[in-house]
């Protein structure tokens, strides 16, 4: 089954580097098929972005969102950018520290997690964006928990395996502490 | 328009003083201006703007020497002094 | 040379990346560079790959020397690779007349962004296909592949290396920014599974080796600088020895050989993919990320029943001619999605003639086709 | 004339003016560059110099190529063109041809103006065109990500460097005075005042006027190499540069993290382009 | 000032000569280039009057430089102009974009000889016929006319320049060496007999002003840097008000205006030359100088009763379509010599479609055709 | 070993074979250039030159840009490439660093390398890429008829400065200075027999060497400027150059029939592009 | 009617500049239709040159030629290269010190003038080829000879009008010392 | 091929002596190999070759020195010498 979903944050959160670990887990770990294409420009610099993911069983022709399964927002902007995106039996993941909505408009589910806490906890901020994938795994099966850990490994720097793994699985076990249904709930 | 600025000599025997705004939304934090100010008139806040940047605060207001030294080392356009008199005194012949 | 050429294995990696690791499967040990967005990453990967495998790149100061630099490093006997984008490619135009001429065999990635001029250096477009033809002065013709994924990034850049050596001339992959900055499994095979053509050095003694003499097919065998054959090179018009010779003489039977050596073998080049044309009443015609897009749209016109197929260019230049006048001939027309107002649709249109309509579904840039407009179009050619 | 009023209470104001706003194109900002970027500082100092100069604003143009730095014409609220990379001087040297009454000023990058740029930086100062050229040297191509370029000191880590630049960079004044330019200075972003100074100096010269300016980029350079921000290298350059003035333009190469002289290095006068061709000069102006 | 700008009188001298005389006529007042064979005597010419009509003539290090020149002179007020051939043209593509995105009228003139590469530089070709349409990155549209005699060289570099300054763009003149190079009459009407079309200078106020926004004809009204617009003009996409804006969005209408512009003004565009059409059987189709030659062809063909007519491109682009396609539908088929291996005749083929033979008479160059070629090929499809 | 035979008489021949013929295309011969060029003396000393160093003549290049001197290329019987105008630096540059076993040399025009190439010769200049460049002088575009070029002396006369050039020429030596060049000499091509030593000293170098001959344009510069023949510029030389081996390269300028200064300017060791590059050196090798 | 005239010697003679002056003759000065084309080329730096001038009443398309009337040579490489093509009833004009021959092949008439002796005769042997358009003129009426002083007066330095006058009466007046008729001669 | 002339210690005793040769139709006489013969051995002839040009004659044979100067500066080739010995003396150990 397709599945499109979107990580967006700020610069320097990682955004880009989980996309691309939510997809080599997929593609390359889980044996599917997967894109994953990213925003570019010059508006880029130090502002909003994000990434599009896509995984399929068949082969993925158009690599572009039209009908966004999950998001996981890491920053207060991305999730405002994107939000009504989001299919209505989609789910949304937040950062729960850094991301505030009122209305959860129409959307099914919504997840919050403390990923940037959770990096500060292990005292490298820089794994927030790996708590995050551990709390997508646990809560979309998105890939397979082997593949992104496996993705994981092969994507962060030599000799910080052991930290980001924690962050894994800090996100994984991690119950949300707010499920809220949104109008078009079907769950 | 080519005097926003109090010209030099009509400051001749007063201490200059200013008063320095921030244009927060424009502020993307870099610090330079608490670092270079000379006077040491501003910290970083502790308040973000709506982009999640720390931008400057004054602190000691009165200090402000309106050296425009922040205003010139801002890469952002986001901060400036006005000059102000806190010795208000008659404009004459001699000092203006 | 401590590292591996050839990363056999599975990897999850953009165009970009991948057009690298194919130059690198292929042989490649020279980079000529200059960056340019989208085609950056090409020469950040070779930068950082080739000292380990034994090659060298080098940035220059601009496009002109860097294209230059692969004609010097292919003469010195290396597989020689650039990189660039719109503006990088016009620059590079008067020496691809050079290679052209001199039948000097390199790769150019031309990464496609919107143009004109620096238009949106970081958005997609397929405005340089004609250019990819027409681009520089004079009479050539050229080889273009157009890749639609990561894989074929990697697949279509050992292509290109082959074509280049085997008909001695630089060949070109014209990429889009869609493929050069999406990620995508890459299977990169094993190092003695890929088909590689050999330089076509000559068996001749230095005495008797003539540099512009042509084999049957119409290309020369190539010497190596520096192996005593004392050769002289010049992109004036020159005789079979290699020496200038400025008359219409001359010119006459060299033009035309560079031209006829693709013309003529064009059988043995054309590359496209055909989908579902045997019923196919109508037919989209499309290359690069725009297939992808366009082989989606079929598959719902195929499941709303239309007879509709996709013939997939992959080697844009030649242009397959045959199979396109063969469908012209029997089917209600063609619609030609790209990303441009207009370019390779005029290819079609040409070939195949006014009795059926070819529709150019136009797309100025910035970003792919919106499905919904290739389908309009096919549903009025269908009515 | 009129001074401030002499209230000793801040102004209170509803929206805030910042006073450089008639010299920006305001309705663009914030602009594009990444916090600590010294791009911004070095504009700065510019509308400033230019204010202080008696030069017209409508009679000064700004002309950019492609960069980070080549953003910088749009954003001076002055008639300002973007051209491509490395085109900016030919594209000045027509305009100033053209119009001989402008001040026409090149603000672009060490890339952009230093080496694709190259061979049309040293036949403008040769010819002593009338023109002045801000060059923001970050030692690095900031737009494309952070490659290598002709000025990234040895040493250094680039995107097309990645185990360090092993090249021999550029020693920009001294390239600019073997090609017979009639000012040269050389000023890092911290240096404001000078810079304005060097600013104004070179915006009321005639002839062919080149201003090196050293500035962080934050993102790439600094990044890249582990030196922190932006303030970082700000610092850096409290701590390093030197002021030497006339220096000889052969001492003053920059190396990875160690000195850097500045100063005014050349400053002398002869007959621009257009003065020789009209033949306002006597003989062959040499 | 002190020399007359407009040489009024008969003259004997070259298509290189008289393209640098209409230039002047036609207000041209700056002049950046670079030499090379066979346009040099254009920019000699340049250098030797300007400074008498109070213009300037600068030599640059480049055609790089010098195309760039042109587009800061021509912001700066001035009619610019530039010639060069081959091997500059294609050096002068990147910035040619530069001139179209930001609508800035010149004029260039290339006098085209053999190529590729550096090819025959003395000796003629029409191989950059394509080049002038393609040779640029991203998608645009051109105007560029043929002359086929010194005469012509003359009144259309005028043509070129009214054309550039009433749709504001880089105009192409395309001449031949054999054209460039020869002798012939010329006649310079009194300077009040030339129609010239004025700079469109708005009537906006600086605060009204935004230098994108086009009049009915989808051509933005220009100002003069200096005057206190305080515009910013940019290679990259943008919006009306000049600014820079990277998306689709922008992207769409200011390409598709920027063809548009001379697509839907086309019919006022095309300039041909027709004759003996109206009960031919067989049209030949060609410009510059061997319009010359098959003009001679056509008239020993209707001496000999063979109902034979010639149309002669003088926009080459945008390509007359509408004349060709009214053609088509009642001839029996084309022919088209030019001295390359087939450029405007695929653009003839694609109009004509495949109802009529569409046949080139292909040269190679560095010689015109020999009349008998295409007497050949006339005679065949007569048949 | 053997030597000629002792005879008094001339030896008697039914062909003469020049013995410089096997390093020429003998079948081009004669050359395209005019009577009193000086491209064929620049020709004649480098032939010799390079038989003297020990360098085998299959393990040298020469690469030519467009003009009179780019004609080098084809009569030179070595391999050898005729690239396009101002380009045969880069050509030369990927020559080199695919066979660094070979001695590359360039051989072209003023114009070709200083005016088109200028920033292609800055670069490899800087980068010191193990290449010889041999520059003829002859202070105009001599193939394309005459014009204006980059090292035109001021008041000459060109074809594109009817009138006389206004411009300020390139200081060709100090440019080079300036980008960092490790040998640097001038010679014109009266001076064959120093012209002949440098040619074999810079063929001998490792490393961006550089040699500026000055050469008689006898059909364009000499005839318009009413200088002669190339014999009267040959003359010219012989009364006005001054060798100063080591001068400053700053003080070399050449002005219009004025004082020429020879010498080698130049001679410093530092590593290849390739050596950094391969690490071949210690440390960054500046 | 149509002539075709081909002027040919070396470089430094004037050839280029007599082409011009007999096609401006024609076209400015007679009001003809004329063109003029030269032999261009790197080969020409020092060699043979030539210039081919076509006078005709009517438009002339073809401007090179086919069929030559008019051959006059002022070098022996120029007449051995050219003389060939001139048609059977053509005319071969030639420096009677310059040009040798022996069979004078199947053309009609070849007539002798020594305008380099007449130039040097005039203390200027640069005016050798208007010597030769005097001689031209006065033999073929290709051009009237008002015309063609005319065009020599508007093409010359000033200053040199005198001497080039001279030049071309003295080959106007010359009575060829020698006439030979060819083999096909009609004359 | 390396030993086209006579090494230079081979000569150390003896003056050496040259006869020169012109491939006369190459020459464009230059003159340059007349002029700056340093023993005057070449005169212009007052023949010229096929091309036209006066190419050069020896006029004093006995003289040249086989300097080699004429065959350098030659642009065109055409001219060069070989050394020749005009006291020969048998090759001994000592001076070879
Ligand atoms: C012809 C061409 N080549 C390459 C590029 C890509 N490009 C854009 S900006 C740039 C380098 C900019 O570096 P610099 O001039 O130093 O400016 P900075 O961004 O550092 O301020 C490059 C290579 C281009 N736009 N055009
Ligand atoms: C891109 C390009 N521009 C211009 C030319 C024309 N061109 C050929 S040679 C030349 C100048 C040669 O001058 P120089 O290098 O000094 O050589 P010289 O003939 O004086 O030896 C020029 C401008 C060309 N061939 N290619
Ligand atoms: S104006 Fe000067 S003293 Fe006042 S805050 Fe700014 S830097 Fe400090
Ligand atoms: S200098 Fe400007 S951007 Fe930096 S902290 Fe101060 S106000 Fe903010
Ligand atoms: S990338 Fe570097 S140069 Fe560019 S804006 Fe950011 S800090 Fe400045
Ligand atoms: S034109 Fe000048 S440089 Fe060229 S061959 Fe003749 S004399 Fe030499
Ligand atoms: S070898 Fe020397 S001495 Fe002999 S002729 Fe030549 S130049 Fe004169
Ligand atoms: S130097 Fe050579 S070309 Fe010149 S006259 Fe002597 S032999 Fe002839
Ligand atoms: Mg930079
Ligand atoms: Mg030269």
């Amino acid at each position: 089954m397709k599945k499109e979903i979107r990580i967006t944050g700020f610069g320097g959160q990682g955004i880009i580097l989980s996309g691309y670990i939510v997809g080599k887990a997929a593609a390359v770990f889980d044996g599917k098929q997967a894109t994953m294409v990213q925003a570019y420009g010059p508006e880029a610099r130090g502002s909003a972005c994000s990434s599009q993911v896509i995984i399929d069983d068949n082969p993925i022709l158009y690599p572009y969102h039209r009908d966004l399964n999950i998001l996981a927002a890491l920053s207060q902007e991305g999730y405002d950018k994107f939000h009504t995106l989001v299919r209505k039996d989609g789910i949304i993941l937040f950062d729960e520290d850094l991301v505030e909505f009122d209305a959860p408009a129409d959307v099914a589910v919504f997840k919050g997690v403390p990923a940037t806490r959770i990096a500060e906890d292990l005292g490298r901020v820089m794994v927030a964006n790996i708590a995050m994938l551990g709390f997508l795994v646990a809560q979309t099966e998105v890939t397979s928990a082997d593949a992104m850990k496996q993705a994981i490994l092969s994507a962060v720097p030599k000799g910080t395996g052991d930290l980001n793994m924690n962050a894994f699985e800090r996100g994984f076990q991690h119950q949300p502490a707010e499920i809220v249904v949104g109008a078009g709930a079907g769950v | 328009m080519k005097l926003w600025r109090t010209p030099l000599d009509a400051e001749k025997v007063r201490v200059p003083h200013g008063v320095v705004s921030v244009i927060i939304e424009r502020c993307k934090g870099c610090s330079f201006c608490v670092e270079y100010c000379p006077r040491d008139v501003l910290i970083i806040s502790r308040n973000f703007n709506k982009k999640g940047y720390h931008y400057p605060e004054v602190v000691s207001e009165g200090l402000c020497v309106d050296c425009n030294l922040c205003e010139d080392i801002c890469p952002e356009f986001a901060i400036y002094s006005d000059p102000v008199e806190n010795t208000p005194a008659p404009a004459t012949k001699e000092n203006t | 040379m401590s590292e591996q050429a050839v990363l056999t294995g599975e990897h999850f990696m953009t165009g970009d990346e991948a057009a690298a690791e194919g130059g690198l499967a292929a042989g490649c040990r020279f980079f000529g560079g200059y960056p340019i967005t989208p085609a950056t990453e090409v020469t950040e990967v070779m930068a950082k790959r080739l000292p380990g495998v034994g090659g060298v790149f080098i940035q220059m100061e601009d496009e002109m020397a860097s294209m230059n630099t692969l004609l010097g490093a292919a003469w010195g006997g290396m597989k020689s690779m650039t990189s660039t984008s719109g503006p990088g490619f016009s620059l590079m135009m008067e020496n691809l007349g050079l290679g052209i001429i001199t039948e000097t065999p390199c790769v150019l990635v031309n990464v496609q962004r919107g143009g004109p001029s620096t238009g949106l250096p970081t958005l997609v477009g397929q405005q340089d296909m004609m250019q990819a033809k027409w681009g520089s002065h004079g009479d050539y013709e050229i080889i273009a592949l157009a890749p639609s994924s990561p894989q074929e990034a990697f697949d279509f850049t050992i292509h290109a290396f082959n074509f280049s050596e085997q008909y001695r001339l630089p060949v070109l992959l014209m990429m889009d920014e869609s493929v050069g900055h999406m990620f995508e499994k890459v299977v990169i095979p094993k190092a003695e599974d890929i088909k590689l053509v050999p330089r076509r050095i000559t068996k001749d003694k230095p005495a008797d080796y003539l540099p512009f003499k042509p084999d049957d097919d119409l290309v020369p065998p190539m010497i190596e600088f520096g192996e005593g054959y004392r050769v002289h090179i010049t992109g004036l018009t020159h005789d079979e020895k290699g020496y200038p010779v400025i008359n219409a003489e001359a010119q006459q039977p060299l033009v035309r050989r560079l031209c006829e050596k693709i013309t003529k073998n064009a059988d043995k080049i054309y590359m496209y993919d055909e989908r579902e044309l045997d019923d196919a009443e109508v037919v989209v015609i499309s290359y690069g990320i725009t297939a992808r897009i366009a082989q989606q749209v079929v598959n719902e016109c195929r499941a709303e029943g239309k007879k509709v197929g996709h013939l997939r260019l992959i080697t844009c230049w030649p242009f397959p001619e045959p199979i396109v006048r063969k469908l012209a001939d029997r089917i209600k027309g063609f619609v030609v999605p790209e990303i441009n107002l207009g370019q390779m649709s005029l290819e079609v249109e040409r070939v195949a003639g006014r009795g059926i309509p070819t529709i150019c579904v136009p797309n100025a840039g910035g970003e792919v086709h919106n499905p919904e407009d290739i389908h309009a179009v096919i549903r009025e050619v269908l009515k | 004339m009129s001074t401030a009023p002499a209230k000793a209470a801040p102004v209170e104001r509803k929206e805030l003016h910042h006073p450089k706003d008639t010299m920006l194109r305001e309705d663009r900002l914030p602009h594009i560059w990444c916090p600590t970027c010294g791009i911004g500082t070095a504009v700065s100092c510019f509308v400033e110099a230019l204010r202080e100069t008696n030069i017209p604003e409508e009679k000064v143009a700004v002309v950019s190529g492609i960069g980070c730095t080549g953003r910088v014409a749009g954003y001076v609220n002055l008639d300002s063109f973007h051209t491509t990379h490395g085109r900016a001087i030919p594209f000045a040297t027509g305009l100033a041809l053209a119009k001989p009454d402008m001040k026409v000023v090149v603000f672009s990058g060490d890339g952009d103006l230093v080496a694709i740029g190259g061979n049309h930086i040293i036949n403008a100062a040769r010819r002593n065109m009338n023109i002045t050229v801000i060059c923001i040297n970050n030692f690095i191509y900031g737009m494309t990500g952070g490659q290598c370029a002709s000025t990234t000191p040895q040493i250094a880590k680039t995107s097309t460097t990645p185990t360090g630049n092993t090249d021999y960079p550029f020693n920009v004044p001294y390239l600019m005075d073997a090609c017979g330019a009639t000012y040269i200075a050389r000023w890092t972003v911290l240096h404001i005042r000078r810079l304005k100074k060097a600013m104004g100096e070179a915006l009321n010269k005639k002839g062919f006027s080149f201003i090196e300016v050293i500035a962080p980029c934050a993102t790439l350079y600094a990044r890249r190499n582990r030196l922190g921000t932006g303030f970082d290298l700000m610092k850096f350059y409290h701590d390093n540069s030197e002021i030497q003035h006339g220096a000889d333009t052969k001492m003053v190469d920059i190396g990875f993290q160690e000195k850097i002289i500045c100063g005014k290095f050349v400053d002398i006068d002869k007959p621009t382009f257009l003065e020789r061709y009209r033949g306002e000069t006597n003989g062959g102006g040499k």
